[in-house]
This record gives C-alpha cells, structure tokens and sequence, in this order.
C-alpha cells in the first residue's frame, strides 16, 4: 500500500526555471527512500513541494493529512536567537506534541549522543558548522515524525561522526518505522541506509533509476563491503554518476 | 526716509490699519518707510521682536510690564481699546455672572489672559463666585472657541473683539463686555490693553522714526473712523463672510480707537494691574510687581486729541 | 573608562557646558542650568509640575500604546501582504502627511474638546509613523525561518513570538523610541490647542511671556523621565533580546 | 484585480466616500472634496498655492538632505561603535525629546528669524529620529558579510556602498518616509511661528477664520505631492532594490 | 624557507570555550596543506585567524604583508543582494586586483566549467546549496591569491562535480601555486590532493599527527588506487579517524 505518491508534472519557477518534470512514484509507509542527483537539478525543490511549502507546481502530492513531518534542511536553520536547547524545546511544544518528560529525556539523551551537551545554553552564532547541523539534527529527530524529509543531513561532518550517526538514525528508523525520504551525494550512504534508491537526471528532474538495494539489513558499515554492489550497479549503468548527463533536456510548457 | 519694520498678523486688524497707511502714502508723509512683516500667528510676532526681525509689534502692557521686570526694555503706545466680550446664546438663560455657575465657558488665550483674568475678579466681587474653580473653563485657540460655540458645545465663551463681532453676527448676544467689567471694578477710565510695542533704547535712538509712525497711524485711523468708502475698499482684506459680520467689525474697529491717553487712563492702568496682580499671580506676572512700572508706557508721544 | 560611567559623565559634562556657556553669554534667552533646576523645583513644590506632567504622561502612555499596537498590526499585515500593501499604502500616504494641526482641529470639532479627542489626535498622527516602520521590517523577514515554523507545525502565536517577532525587533525599538518623541511632541500641541491643563498648556503659556526658565523646566521634566525609561526599561530589554548576536 | 490600478481605485474610492459623507453631513466642518479641489484650483490660478508651496518644499529638501546626512553618519557610528553610543545615547535622547517648539524658538532668536534659522531648527528636530532609526539597523549588520569584504580587500566605499548599506535600506526608507511626514510637519510650526510665505504661514492665516476648505486644499496639495514622489520615486527604488527577496 | 608560521598559545572565546592550544606549524610557499580533525574543534577558528579576521587570541601568525588572500568560507556567503556575476566581478573590482579583460576572461571561463553560465543573473535565493557553493568557488578561485584558505569547499556537491573540481583546483594550483590550507573531512579528499596532511585532535585542538602524503603527483583519482595508503596510515594510527579522541583534554589557562 503506498503512503506517500508523488505525480508532478513539472514544477517552474517565477524566474523560468523548470525543475522538475514528470516526476513520478510512490513510497510505502516506512519505507526509507534516498534521493541521488546531480547538483542543482531540484531534490531540494522537490523535497519542499512534498512538505507543503511551496504550491506552485502542476500535479498532485499526496499523503495521510494527519502525518506529522520532519525536515532537514540543506542549512541547518536554527532560529539564531533561541540557544540550543531553547531551539529544540519549540518544535517540542508544538501543538500537535505536547512536551511531555519522556520528550525531554529524549532531547537530552540526543544532546548526548550528538556531543552538544555541553553547548545547550550556547546560541547557534557560537556553534561551528558541523555542531549547527547536528542541533538541526537533534531537531529533526527529537518529534516523532510520520515523514521524515533530510536534505544531505551528514554533509560538513567527519567521518567517524557521520558513521555513528547513520547507526542513530538507523536504530531509531528501526524503532519507530518514519517513512523516510533521504537526498545524498554519496551513493555509498544511499547504500547503506536506503531500501530504494532514487537517481534523478539532470534538471528538469525525473527519475532515471529506481534501484531497489539488494542487501539484507543490518548492513556492512565498511565502505569495502558495498563496493561490490556499487561497482556493479554502476557498471549496469555507466551513466549515473558521470556528472551532468544530456541525453534528456525537453522544455518546460 | 527711514526704515520702520512693523510685524503684524497677515489677516489680523492691525493690518488694516496698516493697510490704509500704505495706500494713502501716510508713512511717506510722516518721514518714514513702513516695511510690513506679515506673520501668522500672535507668537510670531513676539519671536519676531526679540530675535530683532522687527521694530515694533502689537501686544499688551501686561505682557510688556513682565518683560521688562525680566530686563528687557520695552515699552508700549496704546493701539486700540477694542477687547473681548463674553458671548451667550439668546435662549441661554445667562442673565447674571452668577447664572455662569457650573457652565462650560470658553476662554481665548489662555488662563492668563487679562479679560480672563478681570473676568474673574468682577464675578468674585459682584456675585462671590470663583469662576475658575465654579464654572468650567476651557482654554483653546480663539477660532476653535468660535466654531465651538456655534455647534453648541460651549455655553457662553469669552473671545476678543473680532472673533466676538463674528459670533454677534450669527445670533449671539454679547452679555458682559470687557470696559463693561472694568467699570464694575470701579476704574472709571477708557483703558487701552493693546498697543505698539518696541524697544525703549531703540526708541530712544529713533524719536523722529516712532513719532512719524505713531503720527502716520493715528492718521490712518482717522480715515478709519470717518470714511465708509475706506472700509469697502478693504472689504476682501477682512474676509466678512456677510454684510452684517462687516459692519460689526467696523463699527467694533472703530469703537475701540483710542481717543485720549494721559495720566488719567495711566492710572486706570496701574488701578487695573493691581487687580490682575491679585487675580493673576505669578504666573501672570512673573517677576513684575504692582505698582506699575511708568515706563511701560511710551511717553514721547501724545494723542492730538487730549493734547490739552 | 568604564561603559556604565559614561552615560552619567557625559550628562553631568553636558550640564556643566550649559552652565559655562549661560555665564559667558549671560542671556535671557540662555538660563543657567541652576536657574532652570530651580524652577523646575519650585514648581515641583508648588504641585503644579507634577499635575501637568501627570496628566500629559498619562495622555501620553494612553496614546502610546493605541498607536503601537494598531501601527504594528497594520505594519505587519501589510509589510506580508502585498494586496493589503496596495490597497492601504495610498490612504498609508496621506495620513502620513495631514499636517498634525489638521487632525487636531478636526477630532476636535467632531469629538468636542474632550480627552478621547486629545487621545484619538495624538495617536492619529502617530499610527502611519508606526506602520511605515513595522512595514519595513516585515517585508525584510526571513523566509526560510518561516518555512521550519510551517513545517514543524508551531502554533500561530508560537510562530510569531518566536520566529516572527524577534525579527521585527530593531524596527520596534526604533519606532517605539521615535514614537515616545513623536507623540510627546504632538501632544504639546494638542494641549496647546484645546486643553486645560498638560505640559503643552503650560508650555504656551511660558511662551507666551517668553519664560525660557519655565519651558527648559518642563523640558527638563520629562527629558529626564525619558533618559530613565531609557535606563531602567528600553536598554535593559534591548540588552536582553540582543544577547545572542554578541 | 491588477495591483497597478489598485492605488488609483482606492483614492478615487476614498475620494467619493468623501463626497458622500460631506453630502450626507452638510456641515463646514467637513467640506466636499470638490469644494476643496475649487479652492485648489483657485489657489492654483492666482499663484498664491504654488508660491507658498514652492517655498516650502525648498525647505523641506534642505532641511530632510540635511537630516538625512547627519543622521545617516552618526546612526552608522553610534550603531557600529559601542563606545560612541554610550557617549552620544544620552544626548539623542534628549535631543529626541526636546519639543520641536523649543528647538524652534531658540533657534529663532540665537540665529534671527532667517532661513538658516527656520532650515536648521527642522534639521535639529529631525536628526535625532534618523538617528534612531539607522542605529538599530547598524546593530542588526551581519557581521559574517563584513568578514567577506574585509578578506577579499575591497576598498571602504565598497564595502559601504555593496556590504553594508543594503543591510540599511529598510531602515534607511522607513526614515525617509517617516522623516519626510515629520519634517513636513515642523516646517508648518517653523513658518507659523517666524516666516512670512510657506504652507505653514498659510494654514495659520485659514485657521485664523476656521477656513478648512483652504486648510485641506492645501493639505492635498502637499500630499499629492508625496503621492506623486511615492509612485515615480520611492516605490519604483524600493521594488529595485528588494528585487532580490522576490 | 617557510611562508607561514601559526604559533599559537591559546585561542579562547569570549563565553569561555577553548578552542585552540599549543598549535604550531609552518607552511612553506607553495604548499598545499590540508587540515582534518573532528566537527566542533576549531578548524574554521584556525582559518579565521589566519585571515585575520580575528584578533583575540595568545600567539602570532606570521605572513608576508603584501599577501593577497582568497577564503571560501564554510557558508558559500554570498552577498543575497547581488546576482552571481556581481558577487564575483565585486572583489575583481577590489583595489589591489582592478578587473581587466584577462580576469574577466577569467571569471567566464570559471563560470562555465562550473556549469553557471546560465544563471550569471540569478540572485543567491535562486540557486540550489551546491550552486551557492559553486558560485563561491568561482569567487575564491578568480582572484589569483598567495593564500588560499578552503574550508570543506566541495561538500554537498554531487561525487562527479567534485571530483571535477579537484581535478580544477590541483591544475590551478599547480599554474600559479599558491600555498593551500585546505580543511576537510575527507581522509581520501586529503590524500589526493594536498602534501602534507595536519590532523587535529578535538577540542582543544592541536596538531596530533604531521603526515607527509607519499604520493606522487599526478596522482590516481579512483578511491581505490588511494586505498593502501590511507590503509596503511590508519594502520600506524588507528586513533586518527576513531571519533572524538580524548587523550589529550589540558584546560586552557
Ligand atoms: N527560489 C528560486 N527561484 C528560482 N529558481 C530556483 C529557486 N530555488 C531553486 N531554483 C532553481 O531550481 C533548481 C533546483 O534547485 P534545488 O535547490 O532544488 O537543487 P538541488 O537538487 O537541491 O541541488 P543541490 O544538490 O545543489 O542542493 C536550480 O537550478 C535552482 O537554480
Ligand atoms: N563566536 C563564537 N563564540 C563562542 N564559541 C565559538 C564561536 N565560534 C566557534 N566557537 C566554538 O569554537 C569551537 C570550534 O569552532 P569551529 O567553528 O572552529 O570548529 P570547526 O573545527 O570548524 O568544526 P566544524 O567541522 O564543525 O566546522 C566550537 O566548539 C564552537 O562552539
Ligand atoms: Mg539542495
Ligand atoms: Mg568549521
């Protein structure tokens, strides 16, 4: 049964730029879709349209009115005037998610894990850039989402850091089964987390590969172990990752 | 000729006056040049004299008496004896001061003004009544008062002459008039309250210029006082919205033209700031006194007409 | 030197030059500090003081709060709606621009010469002010910040407590300092016009003897209830609500 | 409907309501806009309005070019230096709340009733508002675009003219606006209480006869004027320079 | 002969945090350096110091004077107010680099390689995080500086662009060799392209390991021919990479 399908026939800017163009499938609930494609060719766009923020697109979007949602930003937007736990603490007293002492618990074991216990009174002005995203981060995973929406949600963070928290999110997916969709440059994180991998073309967007991953869960966490997948997903197809393909650039009505 | 710079109000009486003289070439007569400073407001011209924008004004001698207890040296020559009167509705029902018990009474120019002020000592003297504390007073711009008044939201309303000729014009009655309260306080004298205001040391450096001006505008106010003809000639100078608020300006203009000043009305003068004095205060007076400093009045200048 | 002396020493400086300059220059029109202080004490002795400054002050905060609460919520509809924007900039224009004495004879004409007119004249004239500041700072929002209110479903109040106004916090302060002067001068001109008591009564009625002493008095009265609203209300709050951009 | 027209439908509207309300009152208190326009017109015809209005719009510009320049500098300085604002806060405050009228009268009598007198006295009564206002904007800077400038050695004027000013701008319109609307009010007291032409001396002469035809046919006057400025000028440069929040 | 000489003592913020201790190296000129440590220990605290952006700190850092720099911040930061060829013809028109045809030239060449040259006109707003970041690069990149400070420049671009880009940045560096300091997460990123790699331990930072890349250049590009290097470096120093270490924490005074 599909929870969330996606029908857009394209999505143009005011400016002209057409983005996305007949950009279609579904996602079942729980399922953890990654999102792979070129810079610039409109995943952000498209993860946007399917949280409600923008209206202007032909096609349709569906799911479950009473989802509640999560978003990652590409930035990690932090109100720069709130401090961390203060940050936090307003999506928690949202009315939907009353912030009750086991939310708080749960603010204050991620805090923990994400190593920003200490910088709970600091303001996001006083934060690195690694450290933002992973408040935004904690945000993100603190409210119990029905759609989880993350944009390169591991981007700006070493290495040994991104591993563990792709175990949280892991573990946590595992526990409270959020249909996840997932926008990444690294075919080797898509292969890791996701059931199904998305490639979108070069702008306008549509899908060129849904790759369902052929790996059991838990997965190998060494980079060796995908390579054999990898190699032979990209040896299928040659053309995914060779930058901006060409074979398919039709205008936008 | 001589540069004498007058600053007076744009639509204000005093520029009809000045008006005639200019057009009957009075000053060139008397040896001067009148050089007119239009203002629009009363305030204008104080600031006008004492930032030295001009030589002479009109104002009244108790605001000279204060200025010159606060060390400037200014003296004054009466203009005209024409102040206010309180105005009532026919059907008011104001018969007597004592009627203005608990009434809404308008008053132009404040609480200091002088007609306020004689006001008040009449009604405590004749009717035992302290207006200020038993009627409602209210204090605004004298064309606010007249608009007021007419709309009914005042029920009696003390204004100068000009303001009060209008209201007289649309119905109402005068009921007390100032000379009328300055005789009940028992000074039997015509009193000037306004006059022309200027220096005393600039005076006494120019007596040719201010006996010319003085000269030339008491000639002027003869053709005032005499001629119909002049007065139609300054007609739209007055903006008299019907003939009868025309006539009640100039017959009120010439009624107030002073004919005499001596020693006489200089005492009613100091009699008259003794009781502003009591009623006033020092927020009236400031630092001024009673008696009355002499040299508030300008002495080197005589009327013709009690010359005798 | 030390930032909390400076305030004190710079007015305590500012005095003193006042003083030497109304020495050297010995003019009427310049009274000495000492002459000024003792007038305003005598009058605060007297009682009058204190009751005309009560009455302006109240008319003041009354005023003060109608003008910032419908200058902010209108600033703000329209700085986000470019619709309502159109529809009220023009009227937005012109009443920027009606001279305060037209509104003044006007609310006094059709209201009486009440204390609702003085009110109503005062924050007449001081909602555009408003608006066109608030206005401005609504059309600067963030976007972005917005859209993780939307997301995370926070309340209507939540988004703008939280989000929302912090943004629009220069441009209060600014318009709420500027409107604590505007107002205090309009309502001078509203008491000269048709009150019978307020600073601005006073004030005409030391202008019209010329009593520079009493009008730097008055000034002085309410010039130093500002510098301690300043003090004690306006940069404490400022402090606070800027903590985060040390 | 299409926002272009909306500005002209809503004056024309407000115009008609108006007449309406004027027809359905009847009183003089409240004069039909085409009375008004009449007197306009006639007022147009023999001069005076285009005299007195000349006059005072030169002083207007003066005056707000003036205002603009000293406030702008010393708003940058007091917002970017904290030590220049715990030196100067306390005079802007008073400065703020002087009453214009003060200001004014001193001005008058230190200067002689002059132009410099009548310009600077508006200036003085302006300055401190813009001050205000472009102080809260110099504080909000964001300091991380500064960092740019200052690694890539762009020359000051750069920096100023492509870092930091368009942080400015919503402040610096909200002053124009605000500060044009105020200095259009003073400059009426200015010319009521010391000139001999300007609007303001006229307004003085029509309240002198409770003349509110006259009074609003000049208030018109002026406000088409900002209107006119608002339409081919401001809003124009507004919507250039917002061009990229779109 | 060393170009740049950092000897710092400590570099503390003013709410108390401690971000850099007893850290000391020299870059001679023309060398690229690439700097790798955890999220939240100071490497962008380091950079900003060089760039003298920040003078609060216990040390010196010494520089030829007349060095012109380039710095591509961890945010693309670019001005919102200009459109992409504004943004970079702004610090072509600095004082010390006038703009003339060549640099122009320059900047046109830049824009297309980097797959902009259709959006010279588009505002910051308008472009999607790589394109931002992108722009940013064109910006850091014309300018022909003595000192190139590049914090994580090529995250959150797709795999082939970056790669791209690297192959760019080695070919400019090696045309005009200015000396690099070059943070990134990326332990392969480093190999491949700088020739000493700083690792930095956590908070407060200082240098844990001074690692000569034994590689010649031109180097291989597949991950896989860089595999036993990096394999044997963490081999001799397996707490390299292991997450936030915690040997070393001295408060500082
Ligand atoms: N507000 C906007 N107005 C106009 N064009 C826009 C706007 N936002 C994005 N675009 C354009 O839409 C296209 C897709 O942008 P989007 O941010 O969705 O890309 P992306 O796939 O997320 O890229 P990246 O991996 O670089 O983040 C880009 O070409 C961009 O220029
Ligand atoms: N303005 C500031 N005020 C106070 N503390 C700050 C400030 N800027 C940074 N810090 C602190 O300094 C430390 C180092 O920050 P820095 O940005 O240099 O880290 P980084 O190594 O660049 O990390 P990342 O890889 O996450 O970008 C962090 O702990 C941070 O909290
Ligand atoms: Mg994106
Ligand atoms: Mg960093």
């Amino acid at each position: 049964m599909s929870f969330l399908s996606v029908d857009l026939q394209h999505k143009t800017y005011p400016n002209g730029v057409c983005t996305l163009r007949d950009l279609r499938f579904q996602a079942g609930k729980g399922e953890f879709i990654a999102l792979v494609g070129p810079s610039g060719t409109g995943k952000s766009t498209l993860l946007n349209l399917i949280a409600g923020l923008d209206a202007g697109f032909e096609g349709r979007i569906d799911y479950p009115a009473d989802t509640t949602l999560s978003f990652m930003f590409q930035e990690p937007r932090l109100l720069p005037w709130l401090n961390v736990e203060d940050n936090i603490r307003l999506v928690l007293d949202a009315p939907s998610r009353q912030a009750d002492t086991q939310r708080c618990a749960r603010m204050d074991a991620l805090l923990e894990q994400l190593g920003l216990a200490d910088f709970r009174a600091s303001f996001p002005g006083q934060l690195s850039g690694g450290m933002k995203r992973r408040a935004a981060l904690v945000r993100a995973f603190v409210t119990q989402p029905g759609l989880l929406l993350m944009d390169e949600p591991f981007q700006s963070l070493d290495e040994p850091t991104a591993q563990g928290l792709r175990q949280l999110l892991l573990q946590w997916w595992g526990e409270t089964r959020p249909t996840v969709l997932f926008v990444t440059h690294s075919l080797n994180e898509a292969l890791l987390l996701a059931d199904r991998i998305l490639f979108l073309s070069a702008r306008p967007a549509h899908i060129i590969l849904d790759y369902p991953v052929p790996l059991v869960r838990p997965r190998p966490l060494a980079t060796s172990q995908l390579q054999p997948v990898r190699n032979e997903l990209l040896q299928q197809h040659p053309e995914l990752l060779s930058g901006i393909p060409t074979f398919y650039q039709p205008a936008c009505p | 000729l001589e540069k004498v710079r007058v600053g007076v109000l744009e639509f204000g009486t005093v520029n009809w006056e000045m008006d005639t003289l200019k057009y009957h070439k009075l000053d060139e007569q008397n040896g001067i040049e009148l050089d007119i400073m239009p203002l629009a407001s009363a305030d204008a011209s104080t600031v006008a004299l004492q930032g030295g924008a001009v030589d002479i004004i009109v104002s009244d001698w108790v605001w000279v008496a204060r200025q010159r207890a606060a060390g400037q040296d200014y003296t004054l020559f009466p203009y005209s004896n024409a102040v206010g009167a309180v105005m009532v509705k026919p059907d008011s029902g104001i018969k007597t001061l004592a009627d203005l018990k608990g009434k809404k009474l308008g008053v132009a120019g404040g609480p200091s003004d002088k007609s306020w002020l004689l006001l008040r000592a009449y009604a405590k003297q004749t009717a035992g009544l302290d207006l200020q504390a038993e009627a409602e007073p209210q204090f605004a711009a004298p064309p606010l008062l007249n608009e007021l008044m007419q709309r009914g939201d005042l029920d009696a309303v003390l204004n100068f002459w000009h303001y009060a000729a209008r209201l007289q014009a649309a119905g109402m009655q005068p009921f007390i008039t100032v000379p009328d309260v300055v005789k009940g306080l028992g000074i039997d004298s015509e009193l000037p309250l306004v006059g022309w205001v200027f220096s005393e040391k600039w005076a006494n450096g120019h007596p040719d210029i201010v006996k010319g001006f003085l000269s030339a505008d008491y000639a002027a106010k003869q053709i005032l006082k005499e001629s119909d003809t002049e007065w139609e000639r300054l007609r739209p100078r007055m903006k008299a919205e019907s003939d009868t608020i025309f006539t009640q300006l100039r017959d009120g203009f010439r009624a107030g033209i002073p004919i005499c000043f001596g020693d006489r009305e200089k005492q009613a003068a100091a009699n008259t700031f003794k009781i502003l004095a009591e009623t006033g205060g020092e927020t009236l007076l400031g630092t001024a006194k009673p008696p009355l400093d002499n040299q508030v009045f300008w002495s080197g200048f005589g009327l013709p007409a009690c010359a005798e | 030197m030390n930032p909390r002396y400076i305030r004190p020493v710079v007015l305590c400086g500012f005095v003193l030059l006042w003083q030497l300059v109304a020495w050297a220059l010995d003019s009427r029109y310049l009274p000495s500090p000492l002459a000024v202080l003792a007038t305003l004490w005598q009058q605060l002795r007297n009682g009058e003081l204190l009751f005309h400054l009560g009455v302006t002050l109240l008319r003041v905060l009354v005023s003060f709060t109608l003008a910032m609460l419908a200058g902010v919520a209108l600033g703000i509809l329209m700085g986000s709606r470019k619709t309502w924007d159109a529809w009220l900039d023009a009227l937005l224009i012109l009443g920027l621009n009606i001279p305060a004495l037209v509104v003044i004879i006007l609310c006094y004409i059709w209201l009486g010469l009440g204390e609702t007119a003085a009110v109503l004249a005062v924050a007449l004239n001081k909602i555009p002010t408003v608006v066109v500041t608030v206005r401005e700072g609504a059309r600067a929002i963030d976007h972005e910040l917005l859209q993780v209110a939307q997301v995370y479903r926070l309340s209507r109040w939540q988004t703008f407590r939280k989000v929302y106004l912090p943004q629009l916090y220069p441009y209060l302060f600014g318009a709420a300092r500027n409107g604590l002067a505007l107002i205090w001068k309009i309502v001078l001109v509203v008491e000269l016009l048709g009150r019978s008591n307020g600073v601005g009564f006073q004030l005409g009625n030391y202008f019209h003897f010329f009593d520079i002493q009493g009008i730097l008095a008055y000034t002085l009265a309410f010039a130093l209830i500002v510098l301690a609203l300043e003090a004690t209300l306006l940069r404490p709050l400022e402090r606070h609500l800027n903590g985060w951009r040390a």
